[in-house]
């Protein structure tokens, strides 16, 4: 028993954090907001620093490295809010991993020359028996895009949309879920083709590059993975999006606490207040509670995959909520400074409002902790 | 216990509602087709109409006659305000000067004050804005460190900034609390002033929100000349004329709840036309958020009873803010999980009112202060031990600094 | 607009409280709880203070007060947790009221002579078109009695049970609701008949009295009363129960404020504390706002009928909540010692812990407020 | 990263098994059929089964040999207690004197008391109390009052009150802290003794909780007498040895998160049970109460990872029992409300559970101190002002006296 960090991993974080502090990124996020200009790409300093390819095996030319420390690089990405399309790329090359037949596309991927892009897919639960996508707005869910019979080449035509799907724009691949014939299969599209429509869209935190994509009879690889890779990569998802919320509470935390240190009220430091101590150490409780629960998530990817959707469920469960909380503390720390467009504040409060939508929402992962607590319950 | 009108009161009203329908028509269109979209075309039009409500006895309700109000209570101020709302017209522009800026003049202003001022405030002919919060003062109010330096002619000079100025951007005048004296006791030493804001030396900033919009600004003033009878309520009797300004604020708040359009029917109303109203994880949250709005539309009654009988509200009429903030951060949570991403959209209602919460939760005081207030005066607990009492407020500016 | 109390209304309190304060009600609770000794029998206190006839018309010997009147005296049971038997029996009287066939029952009841108890019918929601009544245990709901046809002398046969009936125990008649050929009526029950059987049953709080009623056969005499009053007798029981939570809810207040000024912990008394503080005045708030929509309640009983459902159920919702807080609260402050026996907040706790389930629970009336505000919505 | 066992971990986990597998009949039976009832046998059976761990090698795990321990980690005294959990047998009885008050002694005691008191302490043959809080020193433990006098032979007498403890009614030994000398400021004036249980003038009484069962005592001192070297750590060190007390307290509740039994998996199988796990206000409260039960499981793993690499877990580690007790708050009313007032009934181990946990919310310091605490030492926030810094306790007391 040992949930210690590697040499290695805090070497990982450690460069990671050294690469992200050489972009504002912070700065960027707000000018991005007023459309001032657009976000800086941060897909070269990825490549460079070989995140791309953290998720594929050595011989394929990625790094051979495991959920967690892809976790570890998320996590710092969300502590300055960086735009780093590598949610959706990760999830996609995880998927791309597990195929026999899609090994020629991993070079590629792991370099980042050709970046991918993870169409999100609900797998099944204990009250929900199929598979399901984004849908564009209200309640519900959407079926996944449907697949027609493979040609001899082992292609096949996609039908269907896929909404919301994190770092889509400027992906050249295009990695999920279908259904043929009432069967879950994997499929692997490229972007560069008339049947496949990226259509970009904004919502509120403009570091979050999003895409509704439409299918037309777009051609696309059948790619030979088992289903299990299909569902362990939305858990994945969920994972690398619990890591980025909790990168992020861990910078507003460190922010508010300064604050209140130097914020003076009625003679005193605002954090000699309990009503400020309080909140912030609700923050840290949260924070803590989300960490170990990441800790719970890169330890079952490989090491216990039965518990990896209640790990990951758990993850995002605990760190949306963190976020949410900390950002809304951060706000009312600073008193009305703090939601004043110049604030950092705001950005924080933008990046939890819409995190908690995404990948079937914050509410969508507690129920699934429920279904999988059940399942054991019920055993 | 009643909730209908008295006679006297069913005669006001029947005057609002004859007086609102035969005026209607010059009432400025705020939204749908035909309505004004240039900023300086609606402040124009809600000045004159405000105007005409003031001919119509609609503003300053409750202002003395002598000063061109009604000389009514509270409940006639309310009536007023359901009518107006009745008959789908704005209601006036300046309501932080005839609802809390007029009424401290009338408190505390000279005579020559109260007939240069009152009349021209309340046509909305001069719109006030309230100059009170500093950067590094909010909570803690008297801590303003805004200057105003008299000169040997008896006149004054004013440096410093103030900030959360609703309507600075375009009103004649403010009503600005500034330190004149900082050797004594920080309540002790301030002033209340009248500031024309085309002075020379005075800029107003927008300061924009989460939301992109600049829904309040910051007023910087250098070396802004002021006569030396500016002074509202008398040189270092400031805090007690602000305490006046902060009563009406707090008469406004209790009764206004409202105001601020956080209606649970609203609510349902996105709900509905989202098909949510089945999802018992809906009706659960907004049972909850339509349960406390609806005891605050209450507790605005009862508040208003208490007017009525001649009490002044309490502190805990400030709860009725905490409450309709929390629930409408509620409702937007809800409202967003529901409709999804678009919720978010830049053009959506519900991303203005996500945007929004968070700064009003801490505008007028932080809850924190609120309930210190309130568990120290309504429950009686003792107070925290206060290291600022009786201290210069020099001696605390440089105390501060050091430890920073 | 006027929601000052009447100066008939300041004596009713002030007269209930002065009756109240002769009986040691905190102290019998704990010793009832300790088996010790049963509950003192407060019902002649009621009849003295004129309370059962509270809603009976002067002209059968009532008071022909109002339910806001009712409330009053609610609130001064529940501020000193004292175990009288007004909820069942006021609910009872106001359908017996609306019955043009049950005249002749009023005046005993309204001395207190013969106590009537209210058998809860929960009538039907916007998402839930049937009448229904409490369950012994789990979720789901029952349906009402079952009546047979109405014999020459206007009375009929009753089947079926009811659960957790308050203040049955002891009651001279049952009023409430049962099904006949897919229509409500309304029924009146003498309990001294061998098809009446009355099962006490205590549950945590020694202070409310509770049977489980079953009718087998049971001769009932059907009330010529409007479907209206059944559903307004569910309404009124709800706020009813809102009015005593908040009685409680002061008391609860009261005490630990006291205590919060008294104890000292670092040199300072602990109500110098932010942490304590602000719990005490987040008590005030839900408590205020409770006894707002006690007001809106009591005015809607008969000034707006529409909206009462609304009113009750918003009362029960925020006034559930206040009482679980407080008592809560109350511990927390008072340290350990708030949690023994020998202290009083326990009593509260217990208070708050069964009232929250009764009457269909305090859930079930925060969804009626949804139900009641999407109906208004979809005007 | 790893959740799994080294070879050394693994051989030892392998010995425990194979000692419990060989033992476990001789272990007292608690529950189902054959279970023991009377409390006095209980008692007996359990002190008799831990003096069997202690030489399997299962108890006193970090102790060091010279006393009877294993001189292992923390990580093996993990594994003992999975081991024990999984063969279904009770653990030691007397966790708080092996897992708190030996540990105080081996660091701070005489070399005597080592000898005479850690071997029966193990074995079971004396079982400890911890006679620390008193009723006005609960959140500000330095404030206690009970007094120790010395006479003139040297030897100490006693007086005074303590409650909230565990096992008194049973134990021989109890480790007491006293004021020796009140002109002193308050944490100046403390120092640490051994007191025995059935000394003339000590009284225990069973204090019952909200569920009716006397889950800790009150002991009296009426003038009891102890000897010259009854002292633990020298006369005015009392602070100083409490602290190593607490520390290992911290220790024992940062691993412990799951040993008070509040586990999702049995509140699951309630819900399951009553077939509410399609209800969606079900799913998603049990969803949070599960996601942060688990999250303490891998914090106690955190945490243990750190003691194994010598750090001592700071004051944050109380903020899983924070988490722990308010999950199974939420829990209780989740349970309570799918099963209805049975649920509350008197046999109800969900009624049991519901009343106990407003007490434990406080026990070992309330949340509010622990927050305090952990905002100043783990946050680096300022501290609250103090007005009991410097001030000799006697003054103190005064004063608090004049204040009511």
């Amino acid at each position: 028993m040992n949930l210690a960090l590697s040499d290695e991993q805090v070497m990982l974080r450690e460069a990671a954090r050294e690469a992200l502090s050489r972009v504002k990124t912070l700065e960027a996020a707000r000018a991005a907001l007023d459309g001032k200009q657009s976000l800086p790409d941060l897909w070269p300093t990825a490549c460079e620093a070989g995140w791309p390819g953290l998720l594929i095996d050595e011989q394929h030319g990625g790094a051979g490295l495991d959920a967690f420390d892809a976790m570890l690089v998320a996590e710092e990405c969300g502590r300055v809010l960086a735009g780093v399309p590598l949610l959706g790329h990760l999830a996609a090359t995880a998927i791309l991993s597990a195929a026999a037949n899609a090994t020629s596309f991993l070079p590629a991927n792991a370099s980042g020359e050709r970046r991918a892009a993870y169409l999100p897919a609900r797998p099944p639960a204990d009250n929900d028996g199929a598979w399901s996508t984004e849908r564009r707005s209200g309640l519900g869910r959407e079926p996944v895009p449907a697949v027609g019979p493979t040609d001899g080449d082992g292609h096949a035509a996609v039908e269907g949309a896929c909404a919301f799907v994190p770092d889509a724009p400027g992906a050249a691949v295009l990695v999920g879920a279908g259904e043929r014939d009432g069967e879950i299969v994997a499929f692997a599209a490229s972007s560069e083709q008339p049947g496949v429509q990226i259509e970009p869209v904004t919502r509120y935190d403009a570091t979050r590059s999003l895409a509704h994509v439409t299918f037309a009879g777009a051609q696309a690889v059948i790619l030979d993975c088992p289903i299990d890779a299909l569902a362990s990569a939305w858990h994945l998802a969920q994972a690398l999006l619990a890591a980025e919320s909790i990168g992020a509470v861990a910078s507003a935390l460190e922010v508010t606490v300064q604050y209140a240190k130097d914020r003076y009220t009625f003679g005193r430091a605002i954090g000699s207040y309990q009503a400020v101590k309080h909140q912030l150490t609700e923050v840290l409780r949260r924070m803590e509670n989300g960490r170990s629960l990441l800790y719970y998530a890169g330890f079952a990817y490989r090491g216990a995959p039965a518990e990896f959707p209640l790990a990951a469920a758990a993850a995002r469960c605990v760190a949306g909520g963190a976020l949410d909380y900390a950002a809304r503390a951060m706000i009312s720390i600073h008193g009305g400074i703090g939601a004043t467009w110049e604030h950092d504040a705001p950005l924080y409060f933008r990046r939890a409002q819409l995190s908690r939508l995404l990948l079937g929402g914050t509410e969508q992962a507690t129920g699934r902790v429920a279904g999988e607590v059940f399942a054991l319950a019920a055993r | 216990m009643d909730l209908n009108d008295t006679p006297e009161q069913a005669a006001y009203r029947a005057r609002a509602r004859a007086w609102l329908q035969e005026n209607r028509a010059q009432a400025p269109v705020l939204s749908g087709p035909g309505a004004l979209t240039e900023e300086a075309e609606i402040i124009a039009a809600r000045r004159k109409w405000q105007g005409r409500l003031a001919e119509g006895g609609l503003a300053g309700v409750t202002w003395p006659e002598d000063y061109g109000g009604q000389g009514l209570g509270p409940v006639e101020q309310v009536i007023a305000g359901q009518e107006i709302s009745r008959a789908g017209v704005p209601g006036i522009l300046d309501a932080i000067g005839v609802g809390m800026l007029g009424p401290t003049i009338i408190a505390h202003g000279s005579e020559e004050q109260k007939a240069r001022y009152l009349g021209p405030m309340l046509h909305g002919e001069e719109v006030w804005c309230q100059l009170f919060s500093e950067p590094a003062a909010g909570s803690d109010l008297a801590a303003i460190q805004t200057r105003a330096r008299r000169a040997e002619d008896g006149s004054w000079v004013l440096s410093g900034q103030k900030v959360w100025t609703t309507n600075a951007q375009f009103a004649s005048f403010g009503l600005l609390l500034a330190r004149t004296d900082p050797d004594v006791p920080k309540h002790n030493g301030l002033t209340m002033f009248v500031v024309p804001m085309d002075a020379p030396g005075v800029t107003v900033r927008g300061l924009r929100q989460i939301s992109g919009e600049a829904e309040f600004n910051e007023v910087f003033f250098d070396e802004v000349h002021l006569p030396a009878d500016a002074d509202v309520g008398g040189v270092g009797n400031g805090w007690r004329t602000a305490l006046t300004t902060l009563m009406f604020e707090r008469v406004t708040i209790g009764l206004g709840g409202e105001g601020l359009g956080y209606d649970p029917l609203r609510f349902a109303r996105a709900l509905l036309a989202a098909g949510a109203q089945r999802d018992p994880l809906v009706r659960k949250r907004l049972g909850e958020i339509a349960a406390e709005l609806t005891a605050v539309r209450f507790t605005g009654y009862r508040v208003l009873t208490a007017l009525q009988q001649g009490q002044i509200p309490g502190p805990e009429a400030g709860l009725a803010k905490v409450t309709t903030v929390n629930s409408a951060i509620a409702a937007g949570d809800l409202i967003a999980e529901v409709l999804g991403p678009d919720a978010l959209a830049s053009e959506s209602e519900w991303a203005y009112m996500i945007s929004f919460l968070p700064g009003l939760k801490s505008a007028g005081g932080t809850e924190e202060i609120l309930r210190n207030t309130i568990g120290e005066r309504v429950l009686g607990l003792p107070a925290e031990p206060r290291l600022d009492k009786g201290v210069p407020f020099s001696e605390l500016r440089a105390k501060e600094t050091a430890a920073q």
